[in-house]
C-alpha cells in the first residue's frame, strides 16, 4: 500500500475513535500518502476552538493544528445535515463535495473505517 | 508471497468482528501471509483465561492463528491504557503476561509499517 | 407547596442517531420534561433542539459546550454543576428517568 | 435513604460512559445510596494496571466510588468470558486479582436486586 | 422499581447484545414486572426458525421460547421498515403500534438501554 | 485469458445504518462490484439489495443467514466456503477492497 484513507464517521469526545483516528493516521504519513476523511458523525472534529481540558481527554483540535502536513477532507453534505454552517472551521480542513469525498475514497489503495 | 492485513478495534462478543477476522485469516493463511492489528478495544482480544461458556473463546482463536504464521500485534497506548503492559521479556512469543500466546504489544507505529507492506487491507470494526 | 413532579431525559447522543430520534419521539408524548445534555448529546444544540421542543425546559452541560466547541442560545440553561443539578432533579422532583 | 443505580455496558475510553458514570455517581453520592453494575464490556472498566497516558484512569476513578460507599458489582458470565474470574478470597474488597479495590464480581441476579431496591435507575451504553 | 423496560436496538449475533439483554430480562422475572421491548435493529429477534449452531453462539429464538412468561412487546414500524412482512415471526411476541410501544415504556418505572 | 478486475465489498451491517449506506453509496458509484454480505449484513436480503443494485454480484454467507433465519433469492450466490472464497477474490481478482 502507497495510500491510506482513514474514515472516521464518530464525533469527537464521545468516544476514543475520533483520537485512535488521528494517531494512526499521523504516524503513518512517513510512509504512505494518508488522507484522514471526515464523514457523518466525524465532521464535527472541524469546529474551532475546541477545550477539553476540564474534561480530562485530549484536545483533538491541537492534536489536527500540530499534523499541519496531514490531508483531511471533510464531507460537506454531513456538515449541512449536522447544523454547522455557522461555526467557525479549523482552517487546514479541506471541505469537499460528496463527489470528490468518493473520489478519493476510490483513489486511496485502501481505506480503513475505525 | 502477497500479503493481507486485517485491523480490528472492537473487543471479544460484544461485536462479531474477532469471529469474522479469524475466518477470514484462516482461509488467508492457507496462501498467503497475514498480519492483524489490534487497536483500540481490539487489545482486549487476547486476554489470558476467558471462559466464554456459551460462544467461542475469542482469545484461543486468535492466538491459534499465530501458530499458522500470522503475525498479531497490539497497540502499545491502547493496551497500556486498558492495563496490558509490555515487558521485557517474551513468554510463548508474547511480551505481555495478561495475553495468550504468540500476540505481543508494539506501537501504533507497526501499523503504518504492516500497512506499507501490504497487498490488501481488510478493517472491521462497530 | 409542592413542586410539580417532572419528567428528566439525559441525552448523550449526537443528532441523526437511532437513540436521539428515540428520545425526542418519547419527549414529544410527555409532559414537564427536562432535557438534560451532556457528552456527544450537546451537538443538538447545533440544531436548535431547544425551539424544537418548545414546552421543554433544556440544560446542558458546560464541560461538554466547551471541549466540542458549542455555543448554547439564551434558552439553555447552563448550570454551574451540572450533575449535581441532574441528581437533585432526577431523585427529588422527578416521576420518571429516561437516558438515551 | 433514597437509591441510584447506574447500569454500564461498555469499556473505558471507547466511550465516554464510565466518566458520566463517575460524574453522577459522585453527586449522588453526597446524599444518596449508589449502586452501579457493570453489564457486557463494563467488566473491563476495573483492570487493574491502567495507564492511559492522555485520559483520566477510569479503574481508579471507578474503584474511588467504592470508598465514598458505592457498591458496585460485575457480571459474573460477561466477566468470565473476558478473562476475569471470581476467587474464593477477598482482597482489598474484591474478589478479582485483576480489578481495582472494591469492586466485586457477581451473578446479573444482583442486578435485578438491585433494581428492585432502587428508587431510580440510569442506564448509558452506546 | 417493581416494573423494568428492558429495551433492545441491536441486531442479533452480530453482538453479544440481544443475548444480554434476553439474560438480564429474563433473570428479572422473579422479582419485578418485565418487559422486553425490541425496537429498531432488535426487531430482527422475531424470525422464527433461527440456527446459530455453526456460529458457536447461543440460540436466541430458543431463549425467548424458554422464557415464555417474558413479555416481549415488538415495535411494528420497525419491522416495516425493515422489510420483515413475509416472514414467520416467533409466536410469542406481541406486536405493538407506535403508540401502544411508548405508552408500555412510560408505564414501566425504568428504561433500560443495553 | 485474465479475469476481469474487480472491486469487492464487504457489507456486516443491517440496513437503515449509516455504514450501509455510505457502503451502498460506494457501490454505485463503483464498476464491477462484488458485494459479499456477512453477519448482520444478510439482513439486507429482506430489502432485497440484490435487486437494487442489479449490477452488482451479489454473496451471502450461509452460516448467518442461517442463524438469522434469512432465505436468500435466487439472484443471490450462497458459496460453500464463503470466506475461502472472498478471500481468493480479494487477493487475486480485485482492485479495491471495501468494508463496511
Amino acid at each position: 500500500m502507497k495510500s491510506v484513507f482513514y474514515l472516521l464517521d464518530t464525533a469527537p469526545y464521545g468516544s476514543e475513535k475520533a483520537f485512535g483516528a488521528l494517531n494512526a493516521a499521523a504516524v503513518g504519513l512517513s510512509k504512505m500518502d494518508v488522507i484522514l476523511g471526515l464523514y457523518g458523525d466525524g465532521v464535527y472534529l472541524v469546529i474551532a476552538g475546541q477545550d477539553s481540558r476540564k474534561l480530562g481527554v485530549p484536545n483533538l483540535a491541537d492534536i489536527l493544528y500540530a499534523y499541519g502536513e496531514l490531508r483531511v477532507l471533510v464531507h460537506e453534505p454531513s456538515l449541512m445535515e449536522r447544523g454547522l454552517f455557522e461555526e467557525n472551521f479549523i482552517e487546514t480542513l479541506e471541505l469537499t463535495d460528496e463527489e470528490d469525498f468518493f473520489e478519493s475514497m476510490k483513489k486511496s489503495e485502501c481505506v480503513i473505517l475505525l | 508471497m502477497k500479503t493481507l492485513t486485517i485491523v480490528l478495534t472492537d473487543g471479544p462478543y460484544i461485536s462479531e468482528y474477532a469471529d469474522i477476522a479469524y475466518k477470514l485469516a484462516e482461509s488467508a493463511l492457507e496462501q498467503y501471509k497475514v498480519n492483524i492489528f489490534l487497536y483500540l478495544d481490539a487489545v482486549h482480544i487476547p486476554k489470558k483465561g476467558q471462559n466464554p461458556s456459551f460462544f467461542t473463546n475469542a482469545g484461543q482463536l486468535i492466538s491459534g492463528l499465530t501458530e499458522k504464521g500470522a503475525v498479531i500485534r497490539a497497540c502499545s497506548r491502547c493496551a497500556g491504557a486498558r492495563g496490558y503492559l509490555p515487558e521485557e521479556e517474551i513468554i510463548e512469543g508474547s511480551n505481555c503476561r495478561d495475553y495468550y500466546p504468540g500476540i505481543k504489544i508494539t506501537s501504533v507505529y507497526e501499523l503504518s509499517e504492516m500497512l506499507s507492506k501490504s497487498d490488501r487491507v481488510i478493517s472491521l470494526s462497530r | 407547596m409542592k413542586q410539580e413532579q417532572t419528567n428528566v431525559f439525559l441525552l448523550t447522543r449526537p443528532p441523526l442517531n437511532s437513540r436521539s430520534d428515540l428520545c425526542l419521539k418519547l419527549a414529544d408524548r410527555t409532559k414537564n420534561v427536562r432535557l438534560y445534555l451532556a457528552g456527544d448529546g450537546v451537538y443538538h444544540l447545533l440544531t436548535k433542539i431547544e425551539e424544537e421542543l418548545p414546552e421543554c425546559k433544556v440544560y446542558a452541560c458546560k464541560e461538554d459546550l466547551e471541549a466540542r466547541s458549542i455555543r448554547a442560545g439564551d434558552k439553555v440553561k447552563i448550570p454551574d454543576n451540572f450533575y449535581a443539578m441532574f441528581i437533585e432533579d432526577v431523585m427529588e422532583h422527578s416521576e420518571h428517568t429516561y437516558t438515551f
